[in-house]
Order: structure tokens, then C-alpha cells, then sequence
């Protein structure tokens, strides 16, 4: 048995191996699935419930998507961290000595892959459930918004779950680290969505303002969690 | 060390006393513009004076946050990592939590004289209390448990994120349709429209609240440093009583 | 020197659990960690695998300087923590295949890890979550052999295994040794573990003495 | 050292003990406060802000607080759970051979007390955010709906959670079991306060009727719930 | 008989871990359970708390039938898991009056518990999830005592003690057989635990023998 270290392994890997890992783990434990995904649907199913009027319903559609959306956010990054340290495992990935922002793009890409099988079946029942009529030019948009908001909530979630991972009591710090941050996503998400649904008559090319901002968020906060991941997780 | 104690005890300095007193003259002199020289609005009437501290506040919220941002930049860039740089960040952070707690408590007010209403869901006050949540969150941050090293270096990301929120602030009102006042001051287009003395008491508001902030930073960065210094005594007797334990056993 | 600790101290909020530790290891040693509960012992190999700043006090581990960069250290130690680092919901294979390809160890090492540790067969597609504690433990063992590491920081190795998997244990240290790695161990089976380790250093109250 | 078994403890005691145990692990961990109020918090808020209709809002309002209720309580029954469960604590107090109907009932009063204290900041918020009025008699329609529907919902919530702790993986059935059950709650405890608070110009004589749905749903969950809880905790 | 198995068979979802186990234990005992991991001494343990359903076989604890009601025993048996059972967020102190509080233990026997394991002074006060894993261990230990069972389960009770610890603990055990109690534990260490033990079983594929 030589004692050499072993060669330092490519970033690609790294980042495919986290992001299989956990993937791997929620096809197990099913999470998303059972927990999350009904959690959500209740939301869309009451609402429509609760407001048993059609032009109503139209004008909330878009913002009940996303807010379900924000809600399973918190519980899948929770969830996410808190496989990881349960037994240990985070100080393992710290001693291992690998690059802590290929960790951050696994778990942040297992994470919008999460949100995203999510996202379609929230809009898909908003569709039904709420009468909503979506034009080709509107599923362009809605695409695009789906895309660019899901990468910033991921980005950002991993961020603040690596933050707030770890220690003791410190995950109760997420929600309150989170809410501002994702307020604004929140809202141009909803306003692209509306624009997509045309609810309220709003148009299609209203939408896309709102993307440019989601896209720049997605971008600092890639960038930004990339370069801190590494020292917020690490100490 | 209990020398260090001892000689830095006061938090005080001169420089500080000359600020402290310039700040108090300066904003002696906003409390008789603002609420007898200036004359009332033609729209809003006598609850136009809200502004000399409303403005201002929020103003140097956006100052201090800023400072902070600088601050976190400087420790982390920094090849000594001088934790002068982090009890700076967080003192400034503090300040500018208590002026945007100013700011929106003024603001509230205004908008029950204005709108009949504390509050309304509108883009610049919206995401003006999500900027103060922001905030109390960072100071959050620093609260959790972890050596000096470790706040300074966790606090200053978080800073360093938290401030780009602030031109998200300044532009809601032009991103979202908003009910608040667009940008009167500010404005792009350069034209102030506003009586001369309203504006020179909005400035004096300003320059009067930037020496407060000054003061409050230098002393709360002060029992910050003692506060430090307290806690590194309070270690040198830990570590003796631990170190006993291999005696009794 | 492979490790050199002086007057190091690691707190844990305001308590010293490491109150000026210093002791020297060098190149090929097997050092044995003993001392009552609570000494500090843990908290030393953590310090070591650059886990836990270093309040006041220096320490260089394999020329990495712990003050100032406890990063660099990582890639070449490897630790055995109190707790597994498994992946409950995963198989054996499934962690080992985690482990291996974030280290980018081979299929081989792989195999002979599960081998020795005897993960093979029926164990090596249960769920980490079946298995019995020491399995477990084995399973842990096994991801680090094949880091390679070249200094070995394993807190009570011996702690849940039965005779046979403490004999593999020991010959599979004895070996990394042969190799050029060095080991430093904590237990509480002062027996097994004085004839395993060629120094025994006692940790009580946050301090090292030489024993 | 005698060693004969220890007197067995009243069943009073029990209670008490399991209700402070579990009441003392909230202040410490503070997960209701940090955690599941901002949660419930941001709800109400994104609400207020996505449909900037006082008309709307009004007629929302009684269902937001309820939904916000429901949420918390899946993440607080969880996590009451959780606790226990995490290092093999269930396990001890099986063994500790205690009557298990009083484990039940301190664990339903912890839970209804956090609940309780949840619901007071959401109904507040509720009638400050969203400029609701509440007459006296409303007042007392809406406390009254409040005690009926929390002791329901701790009941089954308990039950539920006691069913689906223990065994890994299966705490991802508790929504799937609890969410049909609290349905019936939800809509119920949402027609009462809407009632209280007079929205859509709903009477408050309308809304004792569905609290005698609510207090006929606490005594069926309290009573199957002390019956039923010890041999589904227990196996 | 204390314990009477015979031909038992207990299932995790598909997997015998005991296999058709036979022994019996009578009153006075310290009998240890040894053998290789994962031949089911924890499962033999908890099988015998009432904590895991009989799949065939006969099995009497205490005269109680396990096979038709598992719920009787666990009021007269103390048991030490792998896990310890502790609440995390509360203080040694605050777990210890908890458990006494549901058994009806007196102040006296939790402070006295607490002494014999070490836990007095500043530890008593101290969140567990800050204890050393020794610590932790010791807690467990000592809300195990005050439980005055008659039939004492402890699964490595050895592991993750200090010599004085385990001394201490083995005085604890020979005078809870004194006072009648009967002792069945699990151990990898061999030489510490036959020193405790009056007899010895060896449990290997689910099965009990002799040794
Ligand atoms: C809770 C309610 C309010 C909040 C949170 C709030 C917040 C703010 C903030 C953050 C600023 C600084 C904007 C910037 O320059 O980026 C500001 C400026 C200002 N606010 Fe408010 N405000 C509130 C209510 C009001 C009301 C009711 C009025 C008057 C009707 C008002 C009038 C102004 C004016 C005139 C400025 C200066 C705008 C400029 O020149 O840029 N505010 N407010
Ligand atoms: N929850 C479970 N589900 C499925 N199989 C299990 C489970 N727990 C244990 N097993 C299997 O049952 C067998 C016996 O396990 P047990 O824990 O009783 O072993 P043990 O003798 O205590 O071993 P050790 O010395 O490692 O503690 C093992 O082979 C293990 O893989
Ligand atoms: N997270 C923590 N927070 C506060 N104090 C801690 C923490 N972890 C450990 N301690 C304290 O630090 C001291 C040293 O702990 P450490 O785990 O290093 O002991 P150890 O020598 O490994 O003991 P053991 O033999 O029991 O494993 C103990 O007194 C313990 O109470
Ligand atoms: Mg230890
Ligand atoms: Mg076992």
C-alpha cells in the first residue's frame, strides 16, 4: 500500500459525484416526492378551494407557484444540509480536502433539478386547476423564467444551507437569512409568470424585464456562492 | 492586558467629543428649521417635516451598510485580516439597523398622516423592511457561536451580499409601480425641485445624522474592542482552571 | 516533524478543551492518544485534520502552517471521526463509490478497502442504515483506507470492532506505516492500543505529556 | 443499590414531565420562534404584497391563517419527532414501560401550546396586514374556534407523528396521512373565522356551527389518538 | 429463568438476524454476549427489552411471553442501547430528571447516579450535545441506574469509557447483581468483560452457544 496522496481529482468529477449523491439519495428517502410535493399541491388544491372564482384564482395563479415553490425551497435545502451533516459526513467532505465551490454546483444543480420537477407539476396544476391559458409566445417566457429563477433559488439555498449547516440551532438561522434574499425573486418570478398566463391582461412582453433581473440574480449568487461557499461551510 | 483594560476604558476620545459636539449643534439647528423656519407643504401641510428625519435616516442607513461592505471587503482582501476592519463592519451594520428602524417607523407615521394607513404593500417600503431584515439577519450572523476569525469571515460575506439590496431599494419605486415618493432628490435628471430652505434643512438633516453615525460607530467600534479584550481575559482564567483538571486527576 | 503543537489552545465557545497542548510527532510513528474522557483527545485530532482554528499558540502540521491556512492540510490527512460520515440511506458500495471518486481512488483500492474491512458480498448492497454498529464502523474504516493518507488521525478505531476486524485494523495500520504514513490514534483499549502504537502520549485536562 | 423496580409513576406526572421536556427543548432550540414563525410569517406577507386588494385580502384572510397553521404544523410535529427520535430517545421511553397514553397527551399540549402561540401572532398579523375588524362576539366565536381546532390538530398531529416516527424513511408518509385528515379542520376553522371576522359580510351566528364540527373532530383524535397512540409508537 | 429463549427468530424486514436462537439465563447472572459483528448481540438484546416483534419460537423475560405481549417486561428492564438516548438540547441535568421523573426515581438516587459516573459539578449543567463522547456515554450509564431494573441490557457498555470509567461501571453491575438483579451485556472487549461476566455466550449468524 503506498501512502501518496491520491491525485487531486478534476472539478467536473467532484461536482457530478455530489450531485449524483444526493439525487441517489432523495430517489431513496423520497423526500421531494412525498413530502414536499403534496405539501405544495394543498396550497394550489385550497386555494382554488378557497377562492371559487375564476378571475380571482387567474390573478393569483402565477404568485401561488412560486410561493409553493419558496416554501418547498426552505424544506429541500434543510433536508439537503441535514443528510449531509446527520452522521458526520460534511467534516468527512471537509477533511477530504476537495474544491468546496464543486460541492457548492453539485448540490446547487441536485437542488434546481428538485425544484424544477417540482415547478412542472405546480404549473401544470395551476394550468388545470385554475383555467389558465398559456400562449406559445407565453411558454417561451414561462420557460425562461422558470430556468433563470429556479438556478438563482438554488444558487442561493445552497449558499445559506452551507451558512447555516453545521453547528447546532444555527439552522433556524435559514429562514431569516433567506426571506429577503428571495423576496425579490419572488415577485419577478410571479410578475414573468403573470405575464406568461396574461393574467389581469397583462402582456407577454412585460415579462421579460422581469427575467433580466432574475437572470442577474442567478448570476451574483452563482458567482458570490461559488467564491464563499468554501469559507461559509468551512470552519 | 488589564493595563489595556484600564487606559481604553473610556470609549471616548477628543476627536470623538468634537464630533458628538458638532453633531448636537447641527442638529440643533434641523429641529428649529425643520419644525419653525421651514414653511408646510402646499399638499402635505405640517407633516412635510417628517422628511428632515426621514430622509436622512434612511440615507445613512444606506451609508452605513455600505461602510460595512467596505469594511468586510477590506478584512477579507487584507493579508493580516486586522479585526479593526470587522468590529468596524459590525458596528456600522448596527448603526444603520437602528436608522432604517428610524426610517421606516418615520415613514409609517408619515403614511398614516399621507395615506390614511401605517402601512401598504408597496415596492419601496416593502423592500425597504426586507433590507432591515437583511440586516438584523447579519447581526445574526455574528451572534453565532465560533471564534473571532470565524464571525469576521462569515458576517463579511453576508455583508458583502446584503448590500447589493440597497440599489434595489433605491430603484423599486422606478422597477415597480409605487405609491411612494419617486426619487425627489436623487432624481436622474439632476433638477431639484424643492424650496431652497426645505433643501438646505434636508442636507443639514443629513450632514447632522452622518456626525451622529460617525459618533455611534467610533464608540460602539470601541466596547466592541473591549469587549474583545474582556473576553481574552475571561480565557486566560478558563484555560487555568482547565489546566488544573490534570492536577485533581 | 510531521506534527508540532506548541501551547496550542482550541476553544469551544468560552471552554479551553485544548489549554496549551504541546507534543511533537515525527515520520512514521504510531502515537497512541490516552487519557480520561473529556481530556481533550477528540479535540486534538480535529485541531490536527485542520478542523478547529487554533485560538492562541502554533501549530504546523505536515508543513502546513494551522494558524493561517487550515485548508491545505486537508488533502493529505485522513480522520476517523467518533461519528461514521456515511450516508445512511445509501449502500456500502454507493458510500464507497462516493468517497472514492471525490478522492479519485481506483476500483481496486476500492475492493481491497471492502475486502480487508470484509464489506464484501451480501454487506456491500445493504443500506448503511441495516447494518449492525460495527459494521458501520467497518464501512467507515473502509472509505479511509483508501484516502492513503499520509498522516492517519483515527479517534477510537478500535471502539465497536470485534477481535478479527482489530487485528485487520491493526495490521492495515502497521502497513500504512510501513509505507511512510504516520498515525495517530486515540483509545481507551490501553492494551491493545499500547502494543499497536511505538509512543503513547496522555492527554488530561487540555494538556499533552509523554507517557 | 436496591434493586427492586421503581414505584410506577401517576399518569399526571407522566404529562407533566413529557409537556416540560418537550416545551424546554423549544426554548432552547427555538425552532417555532426562529424557524416556523418567519415561515407562517412570510406567507401572510407575500400574500398582502402579491394581491394588494384590501377586498381580497379580507376575503382570504380566515384561510390564510389556517393554511399558515397547517404548514407549521407538519414542520413542528416533525420536528417534535424528530428530536426524540434522533438519538434513540423513543426507544428509551418505550423501554421505560410508561403508560404511553400520557406520552400522547404531554406531547398533543406541547404541541397545541406552540400551535396556540403561532396562531395568536397570525391572527394579529392577519388583522393588522390585512385591516380586518373583529366585533366582540366575533372575538369570542374566534377564540373559541381557535382552542377547537388546535387541540384537533395536536391530537391528530401527535398520533400521526407518533406512526410515523421510528422507522427511517417513514416520516415521509406523515403529509400524506395527515393532509386528508386536517382537511376537513382547515375548512372548517378557515368558515369560523371568516365568520369572526365578518369577511364577504359572513355572519357570526354562521360560524358556531362549524365549531361543533371542530370540537366533535378534538374528542374523536383525543380519544382514539390516547388509545391508539401506544401501539403505533410501539413496535 | 430470568431469560428463556428458545428457537427464536426475529426478522428485519426480510433478514433473520436471529436465526433460531436458544439460552436461557438464570436469576444472579452477568452473562456476556460475545461474537463477530453482525451476529446479532444488539438484536438479541433489544429482542429481549420487548423492542422487537418474535417472528417464531418462544421467548420468556421475567415471565412475561414476549410472543403474546411485549409490553409488561419493559417496566422491570433497563436497557443500554448503542445509541444513548439523550435529548441534545437539554443539560445532563435536565435529561436525568426527566427519565427519573417518568420512572419515580428520588433525588437522591439521580445525585448519587450522577457522582458514581462523574457527572457532578460543571458537567451537570452542561447541554449534552457539548459532552465528549465518553460523557455522553457515562450520561446514559447513569440514567440507566437509577432505573433499578431487574434485568440490566447494556450493549458495549465498555465502549468510549476511561479505565476509571469502565472500573467504575463494573463495580456498578457486580452490586446490582448483589441486590439481585440479574446482567446480560454485549462486548468486543474480551478480556475486561470475562472478568465481569460469570458465563459467556457467543452469538454467531443468529445463532446462540455456549463458551
Ligand atoms: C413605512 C413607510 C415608508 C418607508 C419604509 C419609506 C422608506 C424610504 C426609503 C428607504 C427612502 C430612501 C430612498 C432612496 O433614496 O433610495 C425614502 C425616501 C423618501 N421617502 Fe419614504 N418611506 C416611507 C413612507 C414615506 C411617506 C409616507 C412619504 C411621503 C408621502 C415618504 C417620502 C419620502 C421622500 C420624499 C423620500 C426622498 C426620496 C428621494 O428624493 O429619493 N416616505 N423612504
Ligand atoms: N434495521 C435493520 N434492517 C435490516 N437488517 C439489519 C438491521 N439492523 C441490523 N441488521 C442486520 O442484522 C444483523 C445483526 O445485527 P446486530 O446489530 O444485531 O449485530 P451485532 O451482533 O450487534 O453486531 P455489532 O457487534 O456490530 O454491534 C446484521 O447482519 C445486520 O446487517
Ligand atoms: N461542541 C462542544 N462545545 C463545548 N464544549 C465541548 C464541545 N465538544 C467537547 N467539549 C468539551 O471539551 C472537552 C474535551 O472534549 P473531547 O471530545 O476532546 O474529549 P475526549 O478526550 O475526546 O473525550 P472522550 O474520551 O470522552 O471521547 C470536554 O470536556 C467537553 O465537555
Ligand atoms: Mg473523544
Ligand atoms: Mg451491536
Amino acid at each position: 500500500m503506498k501512502s501518496d496522496s491520491p491525485t487531486r481529482v478534476g472539478k467536473g468529477k467532484v461536482v457530478t459525484a455530489v450531485f449524483l449523491k444526493d439525487i441517489q439519495i432523495e430517489l431513496r428517502s423520497r423526500v421531494v416526492t412525498n413530502q414536499v410535493l403534496p405539501f405544495a399541491g394543498l396550497v394550489m388544491v385550497m386555494f382554488a378551494f378557497a377562492l371559487d372564482n375564476d378571475d380571482v384564482l387567474q390573478r393569483v395563479a402565477g404568485g401561488l407557484v412560486w410561493l409553493a415553490t419558496l416554501f418547498s425551497l426552505f424544506i429541500i435545502v434543510q433536508r439537503s444540509f441535514a443528510i449531509d451533516t446527520a452522521d458526520g459526513a460534511l467534516d468527512s467532505l471537509r477533511v477530504a480536502g476537495i474544491d468546496l465551490s464543486a460541492v457548492f454546483f453539485g448540490k446547487a444543480i441536485a437542488l434546481a433539478t428538485k425544484l424544477i420537477a417540482l415547478e412542472i407539476v405546480l404549473i401544470c396544476s395551476a394550468v388545470l386547476l385554475y383555467r389558465v391559458d398559456v400562449s406559445a409566445t407565453g411558454l417561451v417566457l414561462l420557460v425562461t423564467c422558470v430556468l433563470c429563477a429556479t438556478s438563482g433559488l438554488a444558487f442561493v439555498g445552497t449558499l445559506y444551507g452551507g451558512l447555516t449547516a453545521g453547528a447546532k440551532g444555527r439552522e433556524t438561522l435559514l429562514p431569516l437569512l433567506l426571506l429577503p434574499v428571495v423576496a425579490p425573486v419572488l415577485i419577478a418570478a410571479t410578475r414573468a409568470t403573470e405575464a406568461a398566463f396574461g393574467s389581469g391582461g397583462a402582456q407577454t412582453s412585460e415579462g421579460w424585464a422581469w427575467i433580466g433581473l432574475l437572470a442577474v440574480f442567478a448570476a451574483v449568487f452563482g458567482v458570490g456562492g461559488s467564491l464563499a461557499f468554501g469559507s461559509l461551510i468551512d470552519e | 492586558m488589564s493595563q489595556v483594560l484600564q487606559r481604553t476604558s473610556p470609549t471616548g476620545t477628543r476627536t470623538t467629543k468634537v464630533i458628538g459636539a458638532l453633531a448636537l449643534l447641527v442638529m440643533a439647528w434641523v429641529v428649529v428649521s425643520g419644525l419653525i423656519l421651514t414653511p408646510q407643504d402646499v399638499v402635505q401641510g405640517e407633516s412635510v417635516r417628517i422628511m428632515y428625519v426621514h430622509v436622512p435616516s434612511a440615507w445613512i442607513a444606506y451609508l452605513a451598510f455600505i461602510f460595512t461592505a467596505v469594511a468586510s471587503a477590506s478584512w477579507l482582501i487584507s493579508k493580516k485580516h486586522s479585526m479593526g476592519f470587522d468590529r468596524f463592519a459590525g458596528a456600522s451594520a448596527e448603526v444603520g439597523v437602528m436608522f432604517m428602524a428610524i426610517t421606516l417607523i418615520t415613514g409609517s407615521l408619515w403614511g398614516r398622516l399621507t395615506w390614511g394607513e401605517f402601512w401598504q404593500w408597496d415596492p419601496r417600503l416593502t423592500t425597504t423592511a426586507f433590507l432591515f431584515v437583511t440586516y438584523v439577519g447579519y447581526l445574526a450572523v455574528r451572534r453565532l457561536e465560533g471564534s473571532v476569525e470565524q464571525r469576521a469571515r462569515r458576517s463579511a460575506v453576508v455583508a458583502m451580499l446584503a448590500v447589493l439590496e440597497i440599489p434595489l431599494v433605491h430603484f423599486s419605486v422606478v422597477l415597480w409601480r409605487s405609491l411612494h415618493q419617486g426619487a425627489t432628490v436623487l432624481n436622474p435628471n439632476g433638477d431639484v425641485k424643492m424650496d431652497d430652505l426645505m433643501l438646505f434643512t434636508l442636507f443639514s438633516g443629513v450632514v447632522g445624522f452622518t456626525l451622529v453615525f460617525v459618533w455611534l460607530v467610533l464608540h460602539r467600534q470601541r466596547t466592541m474592542l473591549l469587549v474583545d479584550i474582556a473576553n481574552r481575559q475571561g480565557l486566560d482564567a478558563a484555560i487555568a482552571a482547565r489546566q488544573t483538571e490534570s492536577l485533581v486527576k | 516533524m510531521i506534527v508540532s503543537f506548541s501551547d496550542v489552545v482550541v476553544v469551544y465557545d468560552n471552554f479551553p478543551a485544548l489549554a496549551g497542548a504541546s507534543f511533537e510527532v515525527s515520520s512514521g510513528e504510531i502515537v497512541l492518544l490516552q487519557g480520561p474522557n473529556g481530556a481533550g483527545k477528540t479535540t486534538l485530532l480535529r485541531a490536527c485534520a485542520g478542523l478547529l482554528p487554533i485560538a492562541r499558540g502554533s501549530a504546523n502540521v505536515l508543513s502546513c502552517d494551522l494558524t493561517s491556512d487550515r485548508h491545505s492540510v486537508r488533502r493529505k490527512v485522513g480522520l476517523l471521526s467518533h461519528a461514521n460520515g456515511l450516508f445512511q440511506d445509501l449502500t456500502v458500495e454507493e458510500n464507497m463509490s462516493f468517497w472514492s471518486r471525490l478522492i479519485g481512488a481506483s476500483n481496486q483500492d476500492v475492493k481491497t478497502a471492502m475486502h480487508i474491512m470484509g464489506l464484501s458480498d451480501r454487506l456491500s448492497t445493504t443500506r448503511v442504515a441495516n447494518l449492525s454498529a460495527g459494521q458501520k464502523r467497518r464501512c467507515a474504516l473502509a472509505t479511509l483506507i483508501v484516502r492513503r493518507a499520509q498522516l492517519w488521525l483515527l479517534d477510537e478505531p478500535h471502539a465497536g470492532l470485534d477481535t478479527q476486524g482489530r487485528d485487520e485494523l491493526d495490521k492495515t495500520l502497521r502497513a500504512a506505516r510501513e509505507a511512510g504514513a504516520t498515525v495517530m490514534f486515540a483509545s481507551h483499549e490501553i492494551d491493545r492500543a499500547q502494543n499497536l502504537a511505538t509512543r503513547s502520549l496522555t492527554v488530561v485536562g487540555g494538556l499533552v505529556t509523554e507517557s
